[in-house]
């Protein structure tokens, strides 16, 4: 077993185990947690991967940003769960469970089935290449991408706001 | 003169116009305008009968209506047969004209009575004008118009307006019948000209069923037109109409419509036996039912009204016994001697303020002696009595009936002419003879406008038998035949004459002594059984209601009911289950952002089942 | 190294617990972490088809990015939403947010 | 000077409504005379149209024709014409709709509106008079249809809602069924013909069915199967039996004017699409068929009726009338026969005239009275002599009265039937019930007639306005033109005879 493997055997237990975690624990703050858990050991995959720039985006963005945006989300609003009412219903969990089983067990056999042509060095991207890509073929998209960031924020701000008096 | 003689209906139909578009203003003129148009026509038409005896056919014609390559004409034509005709229509209207400026004097609306008579004139002139069968069905329909307008005339009357409608409906069966038979007529020789189509009739051309369908058809419409049975049920109570269009229409001129319509088409019933034995026996069945309902009737214009029935029944027997001749001499003469009962009536009816019922008359001979001594002149006329108008044309019939052998149609044709001298009698005195009855104070004579008519007519009720008449060697006959082959007309010699009049004085005689003193009879009380079924007349009129009426009605409100409730149900349950499903469907949208999640999840995975069914896993 | 197949069924197991949590929990933010979960696992098939795919190259981190972008825009609004709502409605239970019913 | 004649006929009214919607609302009265100018134009133009149509010629006249879309697989062209057919029915067109907006005094509630939705009508029913494309047709078709659903759901009587909806369901029936209709025609007929280009011509489409090739190419039951689809679709708008029950509602809650366009000249266009396109472009089939439509047209004589003769309120006996009149048309089309199709043309000309005269009258009876039931009408001869003799006209030109135009349609359309021997197997006795009904006609209509206008005058209805000045207009002119057919057909025949004899020599081959 090489030592690849044996780090993404303990980082793809993190992830599941964090996410699992995320759906199970009690207070809203643990689940954020183990959220913010679940991105790093994605980022550590990530890094395996040789995927160094997507890595420290991952951390930065997700570990960073988003998770703080959710722990400020979750401290806005109702926290303590008090307007909240039953749970769903057995039926409706378990047959969500079953679909979600039988996509999971369909996707589980076809991918590991497939056979993919084992791929010992794995390509190396660099930060440079993405810069590259991102100002040449993919310009438009970058540019669109920039204006619904802004989009995004305005929005933010707008929905969030109070109402004026 | 001749050439000219389309202007004949146009003179009274200028008078219609006038009196529809201007009658509320000229009220007082419109008797007099529609009296001198009816004069000029009258005028103009004796002079055309004059050059037509003296002349040829005369026809003229207009394109009307293409077919394709056929084109259908429309024009006119004076034979022999209808400058006859016309000559009687107008001699009659133009009394009936003159009688109705009186008997109108006091209704409001005299503007619109004078309106509608003239457009009958202008009607019944343009049916006899016409030179083919289908101009004639046209004029035809509008005679059936007038009748219906000027039943219903009094029309805030219930009785009216039932009786309108009533003969509109009754005759409209025989107008479809004779629509049928023109349309199977052309569609058989392409033509519907009486000339063209005659000729492939005798050519052969037509099949002899379709011939005999053709003729049945054709006098399935003189049936409903002339109240042959059993569609004799709307004339007895169109009387409901004024007295002198009665007079007009329901005993002159319309109801012969039909007689005339089987004589124009008469080739058509020579072509085919059993038409013609059909037609003998509707008319001799017709003559003796309903003579026998007049024996018992106590409207004085009903029993005119089954009289004439009666009649026309003997002028279709005529018809129907190969007495072309005959049937149309005694339908002239009938004319004449009708319109005088039925304007004599109407001049006692007016005299009595409109009372009907002879029960509550009897009397009068001295109180109206003009009325009186016309109307028994009529009454002898039509009883056929020497030398009046209807001993001549009735002689003929009989001669007709006897030349053609038929022992049931012989024996129905004499009891007929008992019957019709006793009904015609019985009528007589119970009017005019013993004592008065009535409540209406001094009953009088009415005045010119209405004896003068009464007068003209008795005279051609007495002379009018006179053209066909063995000293002149039945001059008629020649006038009428020439040029036709119908075949020999009979004659009857001095022994037949001796007989009917033997059978018309048994029936008179009958009368004299059952109601000569003006009084009631007894009969009633003698054979109650008889009497209920004659006056009720043999129930017929329950008998359509029961058969006919009922059942139609019956069907439509269940036709309803299917369109309300099978036809439109099903319209509306479509309607409701898609409402329904769309409402229960809506309750699947709940709101729940997860459960909409699900479903598409469990969409999702139904896809790609589908796909993987279809193509495998990896394809 | 590591078998792509076993990346791709990493990936595919966290997107799965994604889409369970959606469709099951009811508290919002815990929806909107899930949503965050499901967009990791492409994240993640996409830098191991970059890496170690058949086709190796960088488009998948190129598109790794935007999706990390897009995300973080979907976080930043869907929250702000979501506070908005909880201000009018003073629940952000998702059971109660039905009023978009028939 | 013809050359664009029939799109400006066309799109007139249309160019008027748009000037309409730029007047302002309130103005009532240059509105009204607006809209009654354009409707009169419209008939002006029409005649102009009449008088350069040239009757003895066969074959489209006034033709215009452009490219207009081009899908690849198909074209649609902008393609109008008229011949014996349509002429006649244009002139009905505008002569009804310039009288329903005449007679539209009586609207005065979102007046613009009304006569906009009125203008836009008359386009569409020219439009679908005129129109050479299926496409084309199709629109101007659907066109239609919106106009009538807001006028009858806008400013139509109590269950005004109901029929709104039932007609504009019935009728969206009918079109999904003439879409696929239409669609299948133009491609089978493009097989037919092996042409790369389906085209929506109906004329290039009956040559491509005459091809004598076709039974090879195409089945009898696809044949056979397009002409029914085809007559189903406009069965909806004549209506036949069963599929009427949206013309009592319809009929009876539109505002009068919009029932004697309804009645008048909607109905026409259900049976001119069978005979343009059915008998124009599948005749062997409509030959095959000949029987089932003569009976569905005895049907529909019968039992409309029938159930006439049992109603108790006057417009909805005289609807029930309009529909057994439809089925005149449908006999004597079925005949197959000169006299036949000439009969089915006049009857779509004569009962045109007549109905919208009867529901106009029935209209002006009920403004009056304020009841339509039977039972409590009655003596109207006394206080409305005028308008009583009107009705008593219209119905005797109903019931089929010679010198009336009815009685034409009604003796052509029976001399097709009773000279359909070879066609029909039971013709005679198809023609024996179809009588019939013309007995029953008399009935029902001397019933209408004796309950409104005879009997005692009834207090209520005393001093009643007789017909004013500005109504004299629509019952001169429909009586007046009914009488003028009546009296002299070939004013009609002239135009319709040549294009008649090329409708009846298609089906020989």
């Amino acid at each position: 077993m090489s030592a690849e493997m044996i780090f993404f055997l303990i980082l793809g237990t993190i992830v599941i185990a964090c996410s699992v975690l995320v759906l199970i624990l009690n207070k809203i703050s643990h689940r954020i947690a183990s959220m913010a858990f679940a991105f790093m050991a994605i980022a550590g995959l990530y890094f395996l991967l040789r995927a160094e720039f997507i890595g420290i985006i991952q951390i930065m963005v997700y570990v960073g940003a988003v998770s703080i945006l959710f722990i400020f989300g979750m401290m806005l609003t109702d926290h303590r769960a008090k307007g909240f009412g039953p749970e769903r219903s057995r039926v409706h969990k378990l047959l969500s469970f079953t679909g979600v089983g039988i996509l999971l067990g369909t996707i589980l056999y076809g991918v590991l089935q497939a056979d993919f042509a084992p791929n010992d060095n794995p390509y190396v991207g660099s930060a440079e290449m993405i810069g590259l890509e991102l100002y040449g073929n993919y310009l438009i998209a970058f540019i669109g991408v920039g204006v619904l960031l802004l989009a995004a924020l305005t929005g933010a701000i707008v929905l969030a706001r109070k109402e004026a008096e | 003169m001749i050439q000219n003689a389309w202007l004949i209906p146009l003179l009274p139909l200028a008078a219609f116009v006038i009196l529809l578009l201007g009658g509320r203003q000229l009220k007082q003129a419109a008797p007099v305008i529609a009296i001198a148009s009816v004069a000029g026509a009258f005028v103009l038409s004796s002079v055309v009968l004059m050059e037509r005896i003296g002349g040829d056919t005369f026809a003229a014609t207009v394109r009307w209506l293409t077919i394709g390559p056929v084109d259908v004409t429309m024009g006119f034509e004076v034979t022999a047969l209808n400058s006859l005709m016309l000559f009687v229509v107008t001699a009659v209207s133009l009394l009936v004209h003159i009688f109705s400026k009186r008997y109108m004097a006091e209704d409001g609306r005299i503007h619109v009575f004078y309106g509608y008579l003239t457009f009958f004139t202008f009607s019944m002139l343009g049916l006899v004008l016409a030179p083919n069968l289908l101009q004639l069905f046209i004029f035809w329909e509008l005679v059936g118009l007038c009748s219906f307008l000027l039943v219903g005339f009094w029309y805030f009357k219930k009785e009216a307006a039932d009786a309108a409608k009533k003969a509109f409906l009754v005759t409209r069966i025989g107008d479809v019948g004779l629509l049928v038979g023109l349309v199977l007529l052309f569609n058989a020789t392409g033509s519907f000209e009486y000339g063209a189509a005659f000729a492939a009739v005798e050519a052969g051309e037509v099949s002899g069923t379709m011939v005999t369908v053709i003729a049945l058809c054709i006098f399935l419409g003189a049936v409903g037109k002339s109240a042959q049975f059993p569609l004799h049920v709307w004339l007895p109570d169109a009387m409901e109409g004024p007295t002198p269009v009665s007079a007009l229409i329901h005993a002159a001129t319309m109801v012969a419509a039909g007689v005339y319509l089987v004589a124009v088409t008469y080739p058509l019933f020579l072509a085919s036996g059993t038409a013609l034995t059909v037609v003998a026996y509707t008319g001799a069945i017709t003559a003796v039912f309903a003579a026998s309902i007049a024996l018992v009737n106590t409207d004085i214009k009903r029993v005119l009204a089954y009289s004439t029935v009666s009649q026309l029944g003997l002028m279709m027997l005529a018809l129907g016994t190969a007495g072309y001749v005959a049937g149309l001499f005694h339908l002239m003469t009938h004319a004449f001697f009708k319109a005088l009962l039925f304007l004599a009536a109407g001049s006692v009816i007016l005299a009595l303020h409109h009372r009907q019922d002879i029960t509550r008359m009897g009397g009068l001979w001295h109180r109206m002696r003009t009325t009186a001594v016309t109307f028994l002149i009529g009454t002898l006329a039509i009883a056929g009595i020497f030398p009046l108008a209807g001993f001549w044309s009735k002689e003929a019939v009989l001669a007709a009936v006897w030349a053609n052998g038929d022992v049931v149609l012989i024996t129905l044709a004499a009891l007929t002419t008992v019957l019709t001298a006793f009904y015609m009698f019985r009528l007589f005195f119970r009017v005019f003879a013993g004592t008065y009855r009535g409540d209406v104070e001094a009953p009088a004579e009415n005045g010119k406008t209405v004896t003068v008519p009464l007068i003209v007519l008795a005279v051609f009720a007495v002379t009018a038998g006179f053209v066909h008449f063995p000293l002149n060697g039945y001059w008629l006959e020649g006038f009428m035949t020439a040029g036709l082959n119908y075949g020999d007309q009979a004659h009857g010699g001095l022994g037949l004459a001796a007989v009917s009049l033997l059978l018309a004085a048994a029936g008179a005689g009958l009368a004299w002594r059952l109601y000569g003193k003006g009084e009631e009879s007894g009969m009633q009380e003698k054979v109650p059984a008889v009497h209920h079924l004659l006056e009720n007349k043999y129930y017929i009129d329950e008998i359509y209601a029961a058969v006919i009426v009922r059942p139609l009605m019956t069907l439509s409100r269940l036709f309803v009911e299917v369109d309300r409730w099978i036809i439109d149900g099903a319209v509306n349950f479509t309607g409701a289950i898609t409402f329904r499903t769309g409402r229960q469907a809506g309750k699947q949208h709940n709101g729940q952002l997860q459960t909409y999640g699900l479903v598409s999840v469990a969409g999702g995975i139904a896809l790609i089942a589908a796909v993987f069914a279809v193509r495998g896993y990896f394809g | 190294m590591v078998s792509l197949n076993l990346f791709l069924a990493l990936a595919a197991i966290l997107f799965c617990i994604g889409l369970y949590g959606v469709l099951t929990r009811r508290h919002l933010v815990i929806i909107l972490v899930s949503i965050e979960l499901m967009l990791n696992a492409v994240n993640i098939n996409l830098v191991a088809f970059s890496s170690i795919g058949p086709f190796a190259n960088i488009t998948g981190q190129v598109f790794t990015i935007f999706v990390i972008t897009v995300a973080a825009a979907e976080a930043a609004v869907g929250l702000a939403i979501l506070i908005a709502l909880y201000r009018n409605r003073s629940s952000i239970d998702v059971i109660k947010q039905d009023l978009l019913r028939w | 000077m013809t050359g664009n004649l029939l799109s400006v006929l066309v799109f007139l009214p249309l160019a008027g409504a748009l000037i309409l919607l730029m007047l302002p609302r309130e103005n009532h009265g240059l509105i009204r005379s607006m809209a009654g100018g354009t409707a009169l134009l419209t008939l002006g133009v029409s005649l102009f149209a009449w008088s350069r149509f040239d009757g003895a010629a066969s074959g489209m006249q006034l033709g215009e024709s452009y490219p207009w879309i081009d899908f690849g697989m198909a074209a649609v062209r902008y393609e109008l014409g008229v011949d014996g057919l349509s002429m006649p029915l244009l002139v009905l067109t505008t002569v009804i709709a310039a009288i329903a907006v005449l007679a539209s005094v009586k609207i005065t509630e979102r007046v613009k509106e009304y006569f906009v939705w009125m203008l836009v009508l008359t386009t569409g029913l020219l439009g679908v008079f005129t129109a050479l494309d299926l496409f084309l047709f199709f629109l101007f078709f659907e066109l239609t249809l919106i106009p009538v659903f807001f006028l009858i759901s806008i400013w139509g009587g109590k269950e005004r809602n109901r029929a709104a909806f039932k007609f504009l369901l019935y009728t969206g029936l009918g079109s999904a069924v003439m879409f696929v209709a239409f669609i299948a025609l133009a491609f089978t007929g493009a097989e037919a013909a092996a042409s790369a280009q389906a085209s929506f011509n109906m004329i290039v489409l009956a040559d491509m069915f005459a091809n004598p090739a076709i039974p090879e190419v195409l089945g009898t039951a696809v044949r056979a199967g397009l002409f029914a689809a085809v007559v189903l679709a406009f069965a909806v708008k004549l209506p036949v039996f069963p599929l009427h029950t949206w013309l009592p509602a319809a009929y009876t809650q539109a505002p009068v004017p919009v029932t004697m366009i309804l009645a008048g000249v909607m109905s026409k266009m259900g049976a001119y699409g069978v005979l343009r396109v059915g008998y124009g472009i599948l005749p062997d089939q409509a030959a095959t068929f000949a029987a089932v439509i003569a009976i569905f047209g005895v049907i529909n004589i019968i039992y409309g009726a029938c159930l006439a003769l049992v109603q108790t309120d006057l417009k909805m006996l005289i609807a029930y009338g309009s529909m057994s009149h439809m089925g005149i048309i449908l006999l004597g089309a079925a005949s197959y026969t000169q006299a036949g199709m000439q009969g089915a043309i006049f009857q779509m000309v004569s009962h045109g005239l007549i109905a919208a005269l009867l529901f106009f009258i029935a209209g002006a009876l009920y403004e009056r009275t304020k009841t339509g039931a039977l039972s409590e009408l009655g003596g109207l001869s006394r206080s409305v002599p005028v308008l009583a003799g009107f009705m008593l006209a219209a119905a005797m030109a109903s019931l089929g009265l010679p010198g009336l135009s009815g009685f034409v349609s009604e003796l052509l359309a029976f001399m097709g039937i009773f000279g359909a021997g070879d066609l029909i197997p039971a013709a005679a006795v198809i023609g024996i019930i179809g009588v019939i009904g013309m007995i029953l006609t008399a009935g029902y209509l001397l019933i209408a007639v004796q309950r409104t206008a005879f009997g005692e005058m009834k207090e209520q209805f005393k001093g009643l306005p007789d017909v004013r000045p500005g109504e004299y207009v629509p019952l001169i002119g429909l009586l007046g033109l009914s009488i003028l057919i009546g009296v002299y057909p070939n004013l009609l025949s002239d135009i319709i005879n040549t294009t008649v004899i090329d409708i009846i020599t298609r089906a020989g081959g």
